[in-house]
């Protein structure tokens, strides 16, 4: 890696220790900002490829993030930039990695759906539905069998329960008790396709538990509350309790890809949803609670967008891969082989 | 005459065979509800129910061997895997069950199976979603494996893929949807066993499928302002393989060249290369010639993404290189 | 096929329909001394490959088959010739299967693992363990699709459970609430795996039904319970009462295959689950209601003796097919093509 | 000097690895409390504990992709998927994940797995049992393939297969387990990148691996004494090839012949030809031959096995035509 992929932009202030609720809150509207950053350079064509935006259900990376330690590996799926970010990952890194470029924190190889950071342990950006769950449960077995009070937090959506690796993954880290925190973000939708038309069993928490395993629903339009479920889900792994399962409930607020038309659902149910986006959420709960003091979330967003400018204007000023390095990481020894 | 896009034709196609045979339905993912992940299958569900046009769980193995069963039991399944990169889940029942169902059971059990699957790479979708690998399934005894290149055989082999009592596999490239051309009409039913030539020429023979025929075609009107001929042949039906129609254009030609999507090494071009040499050697005046497809995952910045995929101007000079 | 499939040996006598318990018993009998002498060619070599005997296991075939229609659809695995057997298929055809022969139910290109009967819905016959319940939901569908009462019976043993094809089959029939009778052998080993390491959960009827499925679990060292349970499900699933699954808890007196040296299996434990065996069970039941005249046993025991004499008789005069029919059946059209 | 079988070879480098290196661990199906399903892992899991020799339940692509993830934290896991007939369950985790993080990951994340199998046909097991698919899997790049056909391959490819940093396919021919042969003691490591010539001769270059290279060395036993003086390669990896030692023998003997028991269209074979015929076509007297299996699912009967595989005597054949 030519940069370091820790957070080299403009200081967001890191929230005190003792306000969580304020943590929170800029870790959501750092990812929301960056996302609607993302449609603007989508359509001026300077991101290609699918992307998949989180707008709407940020409060799930965020809370089970905060209840992480940096010793933890997180696997994500396609729709992993809140994740990413949340993780730590600058957003100058992955904003460079969307436009394709050297300086991306997969070398502008991996795009939207592939971002990865080894030092942060950050295992992808898998855009397999349901290819990332073996490989969290083959990281839980690392930590296992080396001793390791690790968390492998391993995020997908519902309709990777569908899959027959989800039923495998499942089974293997609850019979080897492995310290997998599996995060379902259920947002209802697999791509057009409505939860009740791809599940027999709708409750996908009882679905878990199958699996002996505890498996909890969660309100994920609330960030707090994910945060408290990950937190006490994460030490119940940490101390030897075996995986855990957290439905987070969730809802994107726009199409599945930019690609996407959104033909299957009422624009009413989005409305709807919309109602309780996670961050006006969370504002209302620190303004009620006296958390936020005058101006701060005026600061907070000035800092953020200055942020998320400098990313761009990093990511724009990032080169291109030289071509002759094609076939260079094909393998280890540097040279494709064939 | 009429001119509709790629994508409309196999639409018309999938309607065409849902009114014409009862047994038909299609099943997949996102067919129904979202209107298919390319839109080949836009308001059929409205037209036609959801028992016809079927939406199915992310269970690629489970619905593809579901088409198996269903085909066995007297129906005429289409079964849409969204994109080549999901069969890979599903192998297991192409291979094992699909293709070796009839030979198994001592010919008593044929499998009357359509899948449908985009293939290719150009959209900058990364290493996980770029894959080629039609030249790959058609290693496979058992199946047919057609890739319409063109609008009339995106319209056409459909009909006759339903007709063959054994399981065919259809390869949509998916930088092909949008391209548009013209459809005689009323429209004719094409053959799903014979290469076409599809550009005459004496000095070069070109052989190419799916999402590289425009690749070759290309290359061979430059080539043609160079002052070499090239034939351009389509092969549209990768297994089983039209052999004798390579064969009497290179014997013609005595040069013959492969533009692969896939990985080099173990690409259907070996096959072709090995074959036309196995059988008229003799006739060659050098190598059959390849351009593929660099041997990498498939990287998302586009500078890469074209480095690895073969080109027009690939195609031109090793063309160059071979007539030489 | 040259050959018709059905029953042409010696006449075993048909039971009365009022006496289901003396039908039961003879099929279980018939497949306990066609596998015996299986064994024996197999030391002759016979018959070669792979060979898995239900030796032990008796019940659940007949039991299953005995509720079954002639229009029904059976699916199952390697472990087959008890299903082939009950179901209807000559013990002729399958010995000449066995032994390679062109008689054989699918001219001997199948052998042991690969038994199959089109005209009888037989449909094999399937050596990828779960690789056969995919099937058995299409030929569901396919009846639902055509609005045919039928019902399609799918076999496969405790050890499917895990592959994630048990997931997605299970799924995809209960969300489209399809014919099928999920029959689980839970023999408790998978090869020499007992259950307790493959699956987190080891109730396995209580596993089924999370997929929102009706499922029982039945004693299958009792014949005319797995008939009793059987036909209360298959007249459910036929009345559009969507997939049932039975849990039909078995054992097997024999190694897993020929090759299997059996050391993971305590020889008490088998001796107990011998002291149950399904036989010798029925046989006392039946004496116990009065239901075996004398001599009655014996007479069948002849009878069945005669009737494999006669399929070994057949097997061995059976021919091998042409090698210049090597490429036939690749493809409908006769030859191969490549 | 000692006399072993290639199974108590393959179980000696197992052994070895796990007392070499605490990251090393086996896992699999009946790989412990049944022994092996062809016995190779014996007994290892009372010496060394369900930790590391770990049955799983039967779910490949969950457990090949547990290894994956394994090797991402720091293990180095031996996988065996009991045969490559059923390693299609796990295909989607060997190229999408296995085969590609490393490129997809910009150079961060390396896989340094190794997956074993038993492969090939030869037992009367049938069609689903019974496929030869290791050439088929060197179509993907980022994969090393290595293909043990003697003793001390069986003996000595495991322990640098196992520092390879990426990931390494073993594929073992199940023909081959009971095969008996010496070893040198103390024991030295083999490279795992070179073919190996096996015979010498001067007039034609048969090319075998695995499954095929005894088949080969019979041939060229029998063509001897018919006065044609064959030189056998053992490709020993079938990704990367080693074109180099195959060309240097082609261009002395200019008669090559590849013998492969995958299906013949599209197998390895098909590469090694196009490969040969590219690099020193005008060094050949004859196109480049290939004796493969029939491409048929492959039938129980002895006597349409053994006509689907390629014997001694279609090689002696096939060779005698070529050398004519
Ligand atoms: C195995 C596989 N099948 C199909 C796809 C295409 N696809 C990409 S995302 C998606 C929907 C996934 O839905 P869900 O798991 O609910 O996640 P969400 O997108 O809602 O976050 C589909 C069908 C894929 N990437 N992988
Ligand atoms: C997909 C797959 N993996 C592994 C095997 C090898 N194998 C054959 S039978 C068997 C055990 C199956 O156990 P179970 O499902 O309980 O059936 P049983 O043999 O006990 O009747 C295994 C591992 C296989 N045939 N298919
Ligand atoms: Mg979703
Ligand atoms: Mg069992």
């Amino acid at each position: 890696m030519t940069e370091s992929t820790t957070n080299v932009g403009p200081e967001v202030q890191s929230a005190p220790s003792d306000n969580r609720g304020l943590h929170l809150l800029q870790e959501m509207l750092r990812i929301r900002r960056f996302e609607e950053r993302c449609v603007e350079l989508y359509s001026r064509s300077a991101i290609r490829g699918f992307l998949h935006l989180a707008i709407g259900e940020e409060a799930c990376a965020v809370g089970v993030m905060a209840a992480l330690s940096r010793e933890d590996a997180v696997v994500s799926t396609y729709r992993e930039h809140g994740h990413a970010i949340a993780r730590g990952l600058s957003m100058r890194v992955i904003m460079a990695e969307l436009e394709g470029k050297l300086e991306g924190c997969s070398r502008g190889r991996g795009g939207s759906m592939h971002l990865f950071d080894g030092t942060q342990r950050f295992y992808g950006g898998n855009a397999i539905v349901a290819g990332g769950l073996p490989l969290a449960v083959g990281l839980a077995l690392a930590d296992h069998l080396q001793s390791r009070p690790r968390v492998t937090a391993c995020f997908f959506g519902d309709g990777a329960v569908a899959e027959g690796e989800f039923h495998e993954a499942m089974n293997l880290a609850a019979l080897w008790h492995l310290p997998v925190l599996f995060c379902c973000e259920n947002n209802l939708y697999a791509m057009g396709t409505p939860l009740q038309f791809t599940e027999s069993e709708t409750d996908l928490a009882l679905k878990a538990a199958s699996y002996r395993m505890p498996s909890w629903e969660v309100d994920a339009m609330d960030a707090t509350a994910v945060e408290r479920a990950a937190r006490e889900a994460t030490e119940a792994v940490r101390a030897g309790g075996g995986p855990h399962f957290l439905e987070l409930r969730t809802y994107r607020f726009r199409s599945h890809s930019m690609y996407d038309p959104d033909r299957y659902r009422d624009k009413s149910e989005i409305e709807r949803w919309k109602q309780r986006d996670p961050i006006t959420t969370l504002v209302a709960q620190l303004n009620h609670d006296g958390q936020l003091a005058d101006g701060q979330l005026e600061r907070l967003e000035a800092a953020i967008a200055a942020e998320v400018e400098d990313a761009v204007t990093f990511a724009d000023a990032g080169t291109d891969e030289p071509v002759d390095e094609l076939t260079r990481f094909v393998t280890s020894t540097g040279t494709g082989g064939s | 005459m009429s001119v509709i896009t790629y994508r409309e034709a196999m639409r018309q196609a999938i309607r065409e065979a849902l009114l014409r045979d009862e047994r038909v339905f299609v099943m997949g993912e996102d067919i129904g509800h979202y209107g298919g992940s390319y839109a080949v299958t836009l308001d059929l569900l409205e037209e036609f129910g959801p028992e016809r046009i079927r939406d199915t769980p992310l269970s690629e193995s489970g619905f593809v061997g579901a088409g198996i069963g269903a085909a066995l039991g007297g129906m005429r399944p289409i079964v849409e895997v969204m994109t080549v990169n999901f069969s890979l889940l599903a192998l297991d029942q192409i291979m094992n069950n699909a293709a070796s169902l009839l030979y198994m059971s001592g010919g008593q059990l044929n499998v009357p199976l359509v899948i449908r699957m985009a293939t290719g790479a150009g959209r900058q979708v990364g290493a996980q979603h770029s894959h080629s690998l039609e030249g790959w399934f058609a290693h496979i005894p058992g199946l047919r494996i057609l890739a319409p290149a063109t609008i009339e055989d995106a319209r056409g082999m459909l009909w006759p893929a339903l007709e063959d009592p054994d399981p065919v596999l259809i390869f949509e490239h998916a930088m092909l949807y949008n391209q548009e051309g013209e459809l005689e009409e009323p429209f004719q039913p094409v053959d799903i066993k014979s290469a076409a030539v599809r550009r005459s020429g004496d000095e070069l023979t070109i052989i190419a499928y799916g999402g590289t025929l425009r690749t070759a075609l290309g290359a061979a009107e430059e080539l043609a302002t160079q002052g070499i001929d090239a034939e351009v042949i389509d092969l549209r039906c990768l297994r089983p393989l039209d052999t004798a129609t390579l064969l009497s254009s290179v014997t013609r030609t005595h040069h013959a060249m492969v533009v692969d999507e896939g990985w080099r090494s173990g690409s259907l071009s070996a096959e072709i290369s090995a074959r036309i040499t196995e059988e008229v050697f003799y006739d060659l005046d050098a190598p059959v010639s390849r351009v593929c497809s660099a041997e990498v995952p498939m990287p998302y910045a586009k500078h890469l993404e074209d480095a690895v995929l073969p080109q027009v101007l690939d195609v031109v000079n090793a063309a160059k290189v071979l007539c030489a």
